[in-house]
């Protein structure tokens, strides 16, 4: 069994109508503090073991369906866990 | 091709870098002619957006003067941000369509909602509150690969998550699915605004020392050269044009919008645009332009979202939810205070000048001085070559052959169930079709009506193109698509106004394709002089190709109509068991381009088109309406994809307890299926039989009743038989169902 | 009765709320920005539908932290009605006035289309001129309608009475087909269909009109001393 | 300056819709070693030192606004950075 994480963000020049909007919220809640906000995705993928690679796998689905290369990146990280 | 370093004029000019800007040798060199001089680098960006099809109509020009854009009625025509038409009691209707085609064949969910965000600025910025948005779409066969599934989701969510969140109904819209649209998209929207006539803006830049304002969200490096972009072919490299893809902002939008409706009231305000396609640069070339006046900028107050931005960049930058206004001088502080109260910032970044020009200033330098009117008025214009495609004639070559059908229920079910014919509550259930509370006629019906509080009048507004008609037959599916869109605002109980209209052809430099541009443009004029519904503005997408195929030729038509009367509103649903059923015009064996043809022959289309005597179309769409507002017709349905079976069987279905027996005569596949064009459905009270009759020339076919069944008799025998909920369903299903099968 | 309705950056349903109460109802009401900080002269709080600060990071969850709130809340501790209506049922969520949270429809898409309701409490303020268990039409337009609480908030939920309505076919996904919950107290209501929308026959149903007459006839019954 | 990353996911008793989803659409994309999708948020914040523990500090805008604790747990890193 793999766990994996998956963090999808906009790319840097893409704009980010959420993260501006919590930004904005942030100071007027008075957290003067906070320069900026950028907003993604976080997902957990629990994958059981079969023949293909397991990057190879990953980064299939993360291209085609977890993350649009035309606005977002995204990167992982595979933990290899002893299923119970 | 963002290069850091830029080249200077002598490198562009020998290594030819104005090519990959979209600029061919010749108008390269117009522009050194005009300038003077070599341009420099962010000169040539200036040039090759505003020189692109998609700013300056350079290939579609001599053909758009053909429409009728005048009437009585008409207050504004094309040339503004959105055509205007009178509407009485000191009200106007504002409306305009546009496409966004390309960014979303690449980026669905964004490219149509940054469409839908275009549409409404272009509405808002003439001055005019907003009140319904309609769209019109075409994807690939639904069942023919997941992208295309994918596609169609995306681009419906894109919509409606723009239109929903910024507070404006989803009134309306029409769907096709063909082959051709696999890989090229179409996603046309329109926005319908109402207006007093006090308050009409427009975008000029008068009184040279007056201020010009920047306002809305800041720039970044989204959609460089997306004008340009929109004007080449996609192909396989498309995915990687990344930056010309922009991220919509409704909640800004709204914002926007309200202050903007706002600042159209103060006497401060001189002119407004919005940024649309080319941003800053065709919103201040045009604006100076049309008022024969110039505009000086200082680049270093252009609000930026991103570091170490170039004057190229801000200027091509197609950043969405911007406006460029013009104010007094000496006004800008209540500008400011005004754009403050909304939290969105407005900043004085240039003024108005008399000479003429469009001069920028970055980092204390000049870095554009160009006369505004070579980027706006005089940008080249083409005579395109053209020539009638070999296909043309061999179709007209055809017979009118009549399918052969075996089983008519059977057939019936299979064209209900077909996507484009099938029941699009998958797509309206995902807009808010009712907000703000005037949506009489919601999506499902002919057209939706919109009502004007305060008032006994409505609007009525469809979207219609049948492009298999204008492959078959350019010109008469051109009038087609016009008179069409009329039968939807009739049956609704409104006279039709005008229309915009939303050219989406393939490459121009192909003579057959311009011949297809040219012919579709003569129907159009043609239907729309007759129909005295002149064109009011409209847009033009071209090359809308995939290696090297075209689409079909598609001139979507947004129609307007007024409703004078509350009471005259109707929909195509029969109401009551033993009302009477009335068919109007006669029907011929025609099926080139029809729903049964392309059933039965694989998704193929050849052939003739239908026939279209639009003399004739408009004394029936007359007499019909005579009928609605003298209150003798109970529901009205005009006959297209599918013919009279689809169409009898669509009455039923909101009240599918109802049920219909009708009488045919001759040959039953053509009675049941042909697509012969300016045929109503229309039911009548009893009562009103005699009065009815006098007022519209129309066959009684049948009645309403109550038994859940509809029937088809020809003489003594029933010829076709089945319950309504079993045609329901087959209809409703069939979209979720493809979208839910695996490829 | 005076009403008012508060209307934040991004509220859609606001105009909608103002002439159902205006012109259908014909109550007085007035819109109150977000910004303001005394809603003493109101009897009635409306919170609207839409898309409160865009409802960018979580529904209602920026739009509850505006200056408004703190008088909603006060309105609400002394037992004024308040209803909020989808977008304004999710803020009173997020400001801990009514229990549980919401989640993105099932269907993961924006929802618009008329729903039959059950009427499952016509004791409430807000529904007294229902009939116990009345079917009711009344639209729906959200993405994210999905209701959800724990176990022991549910069981008290239901031992209080405080589901008022209920959906006949869950379009949404939310939990025990929750379209309607009160507080503890009666007096705060939030509910994600649409009642504004459904009070004028012409647009398609007039169902919605007898929860605002049911808030007047309750006011005017704990008022009459005062006429 | 500090980098902060926020993941905010679904509390393990709440059902996820939109995890459900992709898990089924990866199956029909024939990736049946998927075995679940979790969906949650992952979020970027840049803030300026201040007098203010920034565990403090986090936590509070955590539980405030970034996660709904009724249905959203949530967790973050902190990483200090010389400002440029
Ligand atoms: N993309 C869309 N958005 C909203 N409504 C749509 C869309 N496509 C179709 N509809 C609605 O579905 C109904 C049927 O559409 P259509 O089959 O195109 O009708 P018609 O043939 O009469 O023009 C209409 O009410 C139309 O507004
Ligand atoms: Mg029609």
């Amino acid at each position: 069994m793999y766990k994996v994480k998956v963090f999808v963000t906009l790319r840097e020049s893409v704009l980010d109508p959420q993260g501006k909007a919590v930004t904005h919220s942030l100071h007027s809640l008075n957290y003067p503090e906070v320069a900026d906000v950028r907003i993604g995705k976080y997902m957990e993928l629990t994958l059981e073991k079969s023949e293909r690679d397991i990057d190879e796998v990953i980064n299939e689905i993360c291209s085609k369906l977890l993350a649009n290369p035309v606005i977002e990146d995204y990167r992982y990280e595979v933990e290899e866990c002893v299923a119970q | 091709m963002l290069l850091k370093l830029e080249p200077n004029p002598e490198q562009i000019k020998q290594e030819k870098l104005y090519q990959q800007m979209g600029l061919s040798d010749g108008e390269f060199a117009l522009v050194e002619n005009i300038l003077g001089r070599t341009p420099n680098y962010t000169e040539t960006g200036l040039f090759s957006v505003m020189w692109s099809e998609h700013c300056s109509y350079k290939t579609s020009k001599p053909v758009l003067k053909k429409f009728p854009i005048s009437g009585p009625k008409v207050l504004q025509g094309p040339g503004e941000g959105a055509g205007i038409v009178d509407i009485g009691d000191g009200q106007a209707v504002v409306f305009k369509i546009e496409s966004h085609n390309h960014p979303s064949a690449i980026e669905p969910y964004q490219g149509a909602a940054t469409g839908v965000g275009g549409i409404i600025r272009d509405v808002f910025s003439m001055g005019a509150r907003p009140i319904a948005l309609l769209n019109s779409l075409r994807f690939g066969e639904l069942d023919s690969s997941s992208r295309v599934k994918y596609l169609f989701k995306e681009v419906v969510a894109g919509i409606a998550g723009y239109g929903n969140c910024i507070g404006i109904p989803t009134v309306g819209g029409e769907i096709q699915f063909e082959d051709c649209y696999e890989g090229n998209p179409l996603v046309n929207a329109m926005c319908v605004g109402l207006i007093d006539h006090k308050d009409i803006k427009k975008g000029q830049a008068h009184g040279a020392g007056n201020t010009v304002m920047y306002v809305g969200a800041k720039t970044g490096r989204d959609g460089i050269h997306g004008a340009t972009f929109a004007s080449v072919e996609l192909t396989e490299e498309s995915d990687k044009d990344r930056p010309a893809v922009q991220v919509g902002d409704p909640f800004m939008e709204k914002l926007l919008l309200e202050a903007c409706l706002e600042l159209i009231q103060s006497d401060a305000l001189v002119g407004i645009q919005d940024m649309g396609a080319a941003g800053l640069t065709s919103s201040s070339a045009e604006m100076a332009s049309k008022a024969g006046m110039g505009i000086e900028m200082n680049l270093d107050l252009v609000p930026q979202r991103e570091t170490g931005m170039t004057a190229y960049e801000m200027m091509l930058s197609e950043s969405q939810e911007r406006m460029l206004v013009v104010v007094k001088k000496g006004r800008e502080q209540e500008i400011v205070e005004l754009f403050e109260k909304y939290d969105l910032e407005a900043v004085a970044i240039g003024k108005v000048t008399d000479d003429k020009k469009l001069r920028l200033i970055h980092h204390g330098e000049v870095v554009a001085d160009v006369p505004v009117d070579s980027l706006a008025e005089d940008a080249p214009v083409y005579n395109m070559p053209s020539m009638e495609p070999a296909y043309f004639a061999e179709f007209q070559a055809m017979e009118n052959e009549i399918p052969q059908v075996e089983n008519l229920k059977e057939t019936l079910v299979k064209l209900l169930s077909q996507p484009t014919v099938a029941s699009k509550e998958w797509v309206y259930q995902q807009y808010d079709y009712m907000v703000r509370t005037n949506t009489v006629i919601a999506p499902g019906s002919d057209a939706s009506v919109v009502r004007i509080r305060g008032t006994r009048k409505a609007l009525a507004m469809t979207t219609d193109c049948n492009s298999r008609f204008v492959y078959l037959d350019p010109e008469t599916g051109g009038q087609i698509a016009v008179a069409e869109a009329a039968r939807n605002i009739i049956c609704s109980g409104a006279e039709p106004l005008a229309i915009t209209d939303n050219l989406n052809f393939g490459n121009p430099e192909k003579p057959e394709v311009f011949w297809q541009i040219e012919k579709a443009a003569d129907g159009i004029s043609e239907a729309c002089r007759v129909l005295e519904t002149p064109v009011i503005g409209g847009n033009v997408s071209l090359y809308n190709e995939t290696s090297g195929t075209a689409i079909y030729p598609t001139p979507v038509i947004g129609m307007v109509g007024l409703v004078e009367d509350l009471d005259h509103i109707t929909t195509q649903h029969f109401k009551t068991s033993s009302d009477l059923i009335y068919l109007v015009g006669e029907t011929k064996g025609e099926f080139g381009g029809s729903e049964l043809q392309k059933l039965l022959n694989n998704g193929r289309i050849f052939g003739k088109a239908p026939e279209l005597n639009i003399q004739i179309e408009k004394n029936r769409q007359q007499q019909v309406l005579a009928a609605i507002r003298a209150g003798v017709v109970q529901s009205a349905h005009d006959l297209s994809e599918g013919g009279l079976s689809v169409a009898l069987a669509e009455c039923l279905f909101e009240n599918p307890q109802l049920g219909a027996r009708v009488n045919v005569a001759g040959n039953l596949v053509s009675a049941l299926f042909s697509e012969t064009q300016s045929r109503f459905l229309l039911s009548v009270k009893k009562e009103h039989q005699a009065e009815f009759e006098s007022l519209v020339e129309a066959a009684l076919i049948g009645e309403v009743n109550n038994s859940g069944t509809m029937s088809v008799v020809s003489g003594e025998q029933t010829v076709l038989e089945s319950s309504v909920e079993e045609l329901k369903a087959a209809w409703k299903g069939a979209i979720p169902c493809l979208l839910k099968s695996r490829d | 009765m005076k009403f008012a309705v508060i209307v934040f950056p991004g509220s859609n349903c606001d105009i909608d709320m103002y002439h159902a109460v205006k012109d259908e109802l014909g109550e007085e009401v007035e819109y109150v920005w977000h910004d303001t900080d005394n809603l003493d002269e109101f009897d009635g709080i409306l919170l609207p539908g839409g898309f409160s600060y865009g409802d960018y990071l979580r529904t209602g969850a920026i739009a509850r932290f505006s200056k408004v709130m703190k008088e909603v809340i006060k309105a609400a501790e002394a037992g004024k009605p308040v209803m909020g209506v989808c977008n304004g049922f999710q803020i009173l969520l997020e400001a801990g006035l009514l229990p549980g949270a919401m989640r993105r429809n099932e269907t993961l898409s924006f929802i618009c289309k008329p729903v039959e309701l059950k009427v499952e409490n016509n004791e409430s303020i807000f529904t007294g001129e229902y009939a116990q268990g009345q079917t009711i039409t009344i639209p729906v337009a959200h993405g994210e309608g999905n209701y959800y609480c724990d176990e022991a908030t549910l069981e008290q939920l239901k031992a209080n009475n405080q589901i008022v309505f209920t959906y006949q076919q869950n379009p949404n996904g939310s939990l025990a087909d929750i379209a309607g919950i009160i507080n503890e107290k009666g007096n705060v209501l939030g509910m994600m269909p649409h009642p504004e929308r459904a009070v004028d026959s012409l647009l398609g149903s007039a169902d919605g009109l007898k929860m605002f007459q049911s808030i007047v006839k309750a006011w005017r019954e704990a008022h009459v001393v005062k006429a």
